[in-house]
């Protein structure tokens, strides 16, 4: 991090293009709270921003255990911030555990900042130190070590007010969030008014938490310890308006736009599944826009209820994470053959089977393409940033229902709960999403096909003349009458096909992040996108000849994309499975792909794509 | 909500023609399924719905091949699906007449989680469960219907499994309402079909079919007129719960907690039981009923008002829409905490 | 078969610390879910089986957790199917005890099915169904058995579905053991706990339960001593149906085929219900009582005997073996229609 | 079909080397059995055999109707056949439908046989003739017409036994049976052996049959319309005890002999889908065996009591088709993690969704691969012919007991009714199945991992001091705790793909059909296997340049796969599906390999595949 003194600060104001900060305490200490307000400050101050959140799948974990640490992370910057950072300028660690967890993430000489009162024996051993870290020297030598007793600060600025030691500790967080921010020079204003807002019932409780960040604020400026504190200016961003967002929310208020502009209602079907959840519950909060939400008895209700909806002359969708896909697989075959709109929300968590449902991963997209019985083709398309989910939303529920198709839409766990400052967009801007119900009885036939996309005529129950019948069972092509026909067959399976081919009409060019043609080609997908995107720029600071392509339409491929692979010497995929879009690229266009892949349940680090960049390159 | 929609809008006058799909029918000669097909089409004009507003939704199994043959819309889905299907239907189109079509394995075994479910959600879907008590489509396994014991394909020497009654389940699970009747009866056929079809809420009419082929007069007890005449037991509102032929009448009465058949002559018209629609505690008693020790009760044992889970759906949106205005995204995008970015910033 | 086997081994003298396993209990400081651990544990030496003829077995949810404290054999599934896996342990091992250990949402939305099918059958399994009224796992929606009209997070208006009833729905089932217990009463869950794992069938137990963080306190007129004295009736065979402090003694009597309440005082003891666990009548009348017209039963509601579906198919195995020895691969490879090719033949 | 004139027979008697015959009637017609007895008879006669059953989906299709017509097709001959044949050399029609649907597979010149009794208004109208086809003076120059009044010469046999018309209309499908038994000089023996014991208690029936039976084949000897016939003499088969086995039960009985072999109890937990129910039915009338099925109440059911069988210590079964295997997915993904051997059978059919449920298909290969959430690797075999079922179905439960992981077993429709001449294995031959519970508490941890195989112990529960839990939360590797670790849950994922990569220990070399070097290999898997080899033996014997190879084992794939692949120019591969094989195979050797596809609910036809080689030789 480059760093140039500025006169006249009270105490050294040094200015930073970016920082990496980690709050890391118990499940109790609200450390993701601390790091959203974190975020809505850096946002004030203009600056790019990336997060990621981390918490154990146990709901309140018990106070002081390592599985039980949660933690916030985000890197914020005067440039673009495409990842929420690989290693850590600066730690706050409430707790032992959070201590033992994350320290190793910090870089050496980084800022450590250690709530001192949680160091008792008890949270020693639980965390399994058997000497006091605190006291180790060697930790004052690798790292710029700050304690601080955070509890005892807290109760001492709030001692008069009539709340209970618990709901007194409850406040210190704050005290922490204050601290850092005169650290890194955020306005506290908004923080200010977010408390006054939330406790605006209970006076005291407001006044606490506004005092207590007050009094972190204050203790930094005036402390002795803390020598120097860091400006980062505002980033370099298209002008406009923006809010931050996160994935879920995103691919939620891309259905509202969706069904706006559709002037369809929106049937929602899904049970409950970490990391999706959060998608029916926004969605349940938005009944004015004809959202329909039904939280369904399993995966399998849910997919067929969206179904029901499509055939109604609704938009189904359903959303799930990989297990309850897996569940979904008969249901979306249904809606192939039975060729209705529907929209299929894949947040990815860590598997197989229960897996790691609170991480992050990769790992589905051959189910997404390939997990129905038989030949069962559909749309997939996967956003690139919490952002982008909004748009991916709004595309899925166009091509759905212009070509009567499903279509899969494979996000993460990191995408979802992640959140990055969003240019909130002019959504008459986008693409319209004409509806036509089929009406006319002259020349009906429930499977003839529309020319250009293949599609066959949606029609509404209730319109009269129209009354027909479709199933599961394989029908001859036009009629739609049940047809054993073995040529039938064999035609129906290609018009399958073709017709999610044809949605390759909907993809823009490919565009691509550096030279058209060189010596290594990174190709991504997904959740990545921020990581390769860094790497890759790293790369080319280095002066090395490598370019990047992210893919978000996944089937059908972009139509450019064999060529584009051709103009590199070598090709580099790094996911966050064991190799999954690298076997697509080979089996597809036959070229000598190989994947960089680590399934750790964590986004990857820029830093390791690079090394990977260079050892390809190395190899030339 | 439900289904006024369809009713407002105004309707031909129609015949049991005007029912029938223009689809070869596909079930072995003889099978149970043709009469009902018969009285299905015979009852549609009764509901006073434009066809168009009437939708078949069925699963997987010679039963769920019914949509084809109706002339209205319909959808021949997945394996034990239908009810699941039809809930999502129901809340897109609440103005749409919907019912399900479906068999003793397709509702009962695979698809016995929907049922319960829609039956606890009280959706207004009528669902007509064709119980030949076997696996009619797959050539013939038992079925969650099959008597214990029962010898099938699958079971060479005999079942294991004590069959689940579809009536006892459907009261379990809630439904508003319950009934029973049997494919060689027309007339009761018809009566219970309208009955169900009227009803607002889910709808639970188990239907005793003949598989010819694979259970053969598994419901012979009820086929044969002098059996039927001495162990059916007709359930009217209203009238007391007697029973068996007029040299030999019978009547079910109830001691204590525990059913028992006496005769008729020694009960007074105080003492008998008289059938009590909204008596959800007696339609528990009287789904558990079989011969030999009981008479089988066939008719309506259970039809009560409650909540319609689509209903409160759609009053909750149009409540939001009515005192919120309806959505709009854009401004919802710049709601709360926003910021601006000047072309100059940075 | 049933656990004979089990009980055949000879067993050690267990006290609850033999079945407190090494690791972390991970629910909520103040979860009912640790009373219920304990209880659990505590109730273990009492089954006389030797520890490692026991299985946990559990599908997913906070409650379904539960295996990993146990010492004993555990296995913590997928969401919904742990029924099924049980079915398939105990087929293959008639010997071991299994006990399945579920929630709401866990046992009655997903696994509606299996629980129907389970209890149809009559599994020789104990089932320990954990209800909070809530998904607690995934961070507070709704559930099967949340009131109609429930505000959660993923009904920011209230519910729109009518809960099921679980003992109502398994008595619909065919369940040979219902049962209901409180996490707050140790004692109770004890007895209880005992009842449940003795029956030879299958055993439902639901057990209401605290979710501290998501439904807090959503039994609580069973917590407050005072609303617990006045509101609860327990079920003991043999005993009449009286409830209520001494001061207001309060009697359940069946009137026709209606529960009414009445003060105990007004009812000779000829005119008590005398609670008794064979009657499934009975049983289903009770399930269906909830406060504030009704008592709530907490206790045994029905235990009855029944085939028992492994039994049978062991025995069926057993007979054929008996009849026709072992199977013998050779001798059905070269049995019913076979030539000969000889080296010289073609 | 070559043809050479043997002396002194009353009637002229030609020998032919194969034929190829098809017996076409309405479903009540009988003509599956008739088609089973011609194969039993032709198994006498020595001969090699391939079948192909066909019928509709409805359980009885009105009389009459085109979709009700139900059909037996079987080619026999002197040398070894590989496949049920292209096009027919006799076509029995009992009825107009069956002649409609049927006849266009019939070589010109070919012996046609039809009923006209059936050939009345009410057949023709429903069948579509809008004049009498028999009157076609067309037809009898294309083909070898006989019109055959089988139901009045059928009543004239038995017209005085006590049957009604019904009873005796049923028998005349034996009629058809004699006759083509003369035409083709079969043995009557094992027929009327067949109704002897089958009509044992009905005296009248037997003997109704036994009549009618005789007087076809007398009809052919005498009737002045048959100038001649067939001789096919025996094939040179290795000697040995033979029967005609089909697929399914040959999956069941590969269960029964890994039963014997393992000592250890089968659960088969299914539920019913066809073709996949003739499995449960076969293996639950062999209850001596130790053989446990279970008829669940879903297929979700069905393949979790599996797996709680597994545990158990038994060897846990399941078994279904394409849509019930999408049921599974999550299942098996428990079983991955868990790692329990688990068994599943999928009998492909035609999809997708409902599909085709009768016919058959090999679309399920990548659901097989890749059908689940996240990496979730499993084995994947497919037998080559029916009786190859039973070596699969065994192979399947050795490799998943011995490495702890789920086998995925793709047989086909056609496999699974489709029957051969097969020679009786010596089952004491086979490799043993040898299962060692762990027993000792030192040292025990869930997954400790066998170095050679990866595979952790498997321990019954009931054993004392190895009391365990474990689960489908990812978990530490060694001591099966529940871990979040990152770099544990990535190594875990490598571990569970290892494990898998370890199987292809299990798999011999290679056998290459042909030149082991050339212009084109083709390479097939599963039910295709027949087409392919007869299809390669006819481009080889036209001097050709062309080899084959089979892959019974497609997850992991034979090692000496790639080596062998990149020996030819060209490689083709046939399947019956949009190009699956082809795809694994291009992504993971790079080889430009193409596909050969027809998804027609039927076999391909060797003949197809023939030009195919053809065209893409021409190319080299
Ligand atoms: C997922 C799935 N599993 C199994 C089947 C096979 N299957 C079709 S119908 C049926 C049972 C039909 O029984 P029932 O519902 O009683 O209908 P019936 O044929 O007796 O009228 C089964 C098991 C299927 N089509 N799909
Ligand atoms: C197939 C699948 N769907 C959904 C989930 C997410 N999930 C885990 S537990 C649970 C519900 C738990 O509720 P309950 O059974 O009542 O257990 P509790 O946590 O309340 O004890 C859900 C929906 C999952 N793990 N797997
Ligand atoms: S199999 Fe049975 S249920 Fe199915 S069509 Fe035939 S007779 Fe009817
Ligand atoms: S969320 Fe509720 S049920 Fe789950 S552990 Fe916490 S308190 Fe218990
Ligand atoms: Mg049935
Ligand atoms: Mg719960």
């Amino acid at each position: 991090m480059s760093e140039t003194a500025v006169r006249g600060a009270p105490k050294a104001l040094k200015e930073l293009d970016r920082a990496v900060i980690r709050f890391a305490g118990d499940s109790g200490d609200g450390m993701q709270l601390t790091g959203e307000q974190f975020t809505t400050e850096s946002a004030w101050a203009g600056n790019d921003i990336a997060t990621l959140p981390n918490f154990p799948a146990e709901i309140r974990a018990p106070a002081g255990t390592l599985f039980g640490v949660s933690s916030f992370q985000l890197q914020f910057g005067s440039q673009r911030v495409y990842t929420p950072g690989d290693r850590l300028d600066c730690l706050v660690a409430m707790n032992p555990a959070a201590l033992k967890v994350h320290l190793s993430d910090l870089k050496p000489g980084g800022l450590l900042i250690v709530n001192t009162a949680a160091f008792d024996k008890r949270n020693l051993d639980k965390a399994g130190y058997a000497s006091p870290p605190l006291d180790d020297p060697a930790l004052a030598e690798r790292y710029r070590l700050h304690k601080v007793d955070m509890t005892a600060l807290t109760h001492e600025a709030i001692k008069d007010l009539p709340l209970n030691t618990k709901e007194k500790d409850r406040t210190k967080n704050f005290f922490a969030l204050g601290l850092v921010s005169w650290i890194y020079t955020r306005p506290l204003e908004p923080t200010l008014e977010w408390i006054n807002k939330k406790f605006a019932k209970s006076g005291d409780v407001a006044e606490a938490n506004t005092r207590v960040l007050k009094a972190g604020h204050a203790f930094g400026e005036t402390a002795e310890i803390f020598a120097e504190h860091y400006a980062v200016e505002a980033a370099e961003m298209p002008p406009g308006l923006y809010r931050a967002m996160t994935g879920n929310r995103a691919l939620a208020w891309g259905l509202l736009a969706a069904a706006e502009r559709s002037k369809l209602p929106i049937v929602y079907g899904a049970y409950p599944i970490t990391p999706a959840s959060s998608i029916l519950e926004e969605l349940a909060m938005h009944k004015r826009f004809r959202v329909r939400t039904i939280q369904a008895e399993d995966e399998i209700a849910a997919v067929t209820a969206a179904i029901g909806a499509s055939f109604g002359g609704a938009i189904g969708v359903t959303g799930s994470s990989g297990p309850g896909i897996a569940l979904k697989a008969e249901g979306i075959g249904l809606a192939v053959t039975a060729e209705l709109p529907l929209v299929i929300f894949d947040i990815q968590r860590g598997g197989p089977s229960t897996g790691l449902p609170t991480k992050t991963e990769q790992a589905d997209l051959m189910q997404a393409l390939y997990g129905r019985n038989s030949e069962s083709p559909v749309v997939v398309i996967a956003p690139a940033t919490p952002g982008d989910c909004f748009y991916i939303a709004y595309e899925a529920v166009r091509i759905a229902a212009k070509y009567m198709v499903p279509v899969i839409v494979l996000s993460d766990g990191f995408l979802a709960n992640g959140s990055e400052p969003w240019l909130i967009p002019d959504v008459s801007t986008l693409p319209p999403i004409d509806i036509h119900f089929r009406t006319e009885k002259e020349g009906f036939f429930p499977y003839l096909r529309d020319p250009a996309t293949l599609s066959r005529p949606w029609v509404r129950p209730g319109t009269p003349g129209l009354e027909h019948r479709i199933g599961g069972i394989e029908k001859q092509d036009v009629t739609g009458n049940i047809s054993y026909d073995p040529e039938n067959h064999d035609h129906m399976v290609r018009q399958r096909a073709e017709k999610v081919r044809r949605v390759a009409q909907e993809i823009p060019p490919t565009t691509i992040n550096g030279p058209a043609t060189g010596d290594l080609l990174v190709v991504g997908w997904g959740g990545t996108y921020g990581s390769i995107t860094a790497a890759v720029e790293r790369a080319q600071a280095d002066g090395k000849s490598v370019a990047s392509i992210h893919l978000r339409h996944l089937n059908p491929l972009p139509p450019d994309l064999g060529h584009i692979l051709r103009e590199y010497r070598k090709i580099l995929v790094p996911e966050i499975n064991s190799g999954q879009l690298v076997r697509v690229l080979r089996a597809e266009y036959l070229v000598d792909a190989v994947g960089f892949n680590r399934v750790r349940g964590l986004p990857l680090a820029s830093e390791e794509i690079h090394d990977a960049i260079d050892q390809l390159l190395g190899s030339v | 909500m439900s289904t006024s929609g369809a009713e407002a809008a105004e309707v031909p006058k129609y015949t049991k023609k005007d029912f029938e799909s223009d689809q070869d029918v596909r079930w072995c000669p003889g099978c149970g399924d043709y009469a009902i097909l018969s009285a299905i089409q015979k009852s549609m004009p009764d509901l006073g719905i434009p066809r168009e507003n009437i939708v078949f939704i069925s699963g997987i199994g010679c039963s769920s091949r019914f949509p084809y043959y109706m002339n209205t819309y319909g959808f021949h889905t997945i394996h034990g699906r239908a009810p699941a299907i039809a809930t999502g239907l129901r809340v897109a189109r609440p103005d749409l007449k919907v019912f399900v079509v479906t068999g003793d394995g397709d509702g009962l075994s695979i698809g016995g989680n929907h049922m319960l479910h829609i039956l606890r959600r009280n959706v207004d879907v009528t669902i007509l469960l064709f119980n030949n008590r076997i696996y009619g489509l797959t050539k013939g396994q038992y079925s969650p219907t099959s008597e214990l014991g029962k010898v099938t394909k699958s079971t060479p020497v005999g079942s294991a499994d004590r069959p689940v009654n579809p009536l006892s389940f459907a009261l379990g699970c809630g439904a508003t309402f319950v009934g029973r009747t049997i494919d060689r009866d027309m007339k009761h056929m018809d009566e219970m079909l309208k009955r169900a079809a009227h009803h607002k809420g889910t709808a639970f009419l188990e239907i005793l079919q003949n598989c010819n082929v694979y259970n053969d007069l598994t419901w012979n007890v009820l086929y044969e007129k002098e059996s039927k005449v001495a162990h059916e037991l007709r359930l009217e509102h209203g009238k007391p719960l007697l029973f068996g032929p007029a040299n030999d009448r019978r009547a079910l009465v109830m001691d204590g907690l525990t059913p028992r058949v006496v005769a008729a002559a020694e009960v007074g018209s105080s003492g008998q039981w008289v059938h009590d629609e909204t008596n959800v505690n007696a339609a528990k008693l009287l789904a558990d009923l079989w011969t030999p020790e009981f008479p089988i009760p066939i008719g309506v044992l259970s039809a009560i008002q409650a909540p319609i889970y689509e209903s409160i759906v759609l009053e909750q949106e149009q409540r939001a829409i009515s005192e919120r205005g309806p959505g709009d995204i854009t401004k919802l995008l710049t709601s709360g905490d926003t910021w601006k970015i000047s072309s100059e910033g940075g």
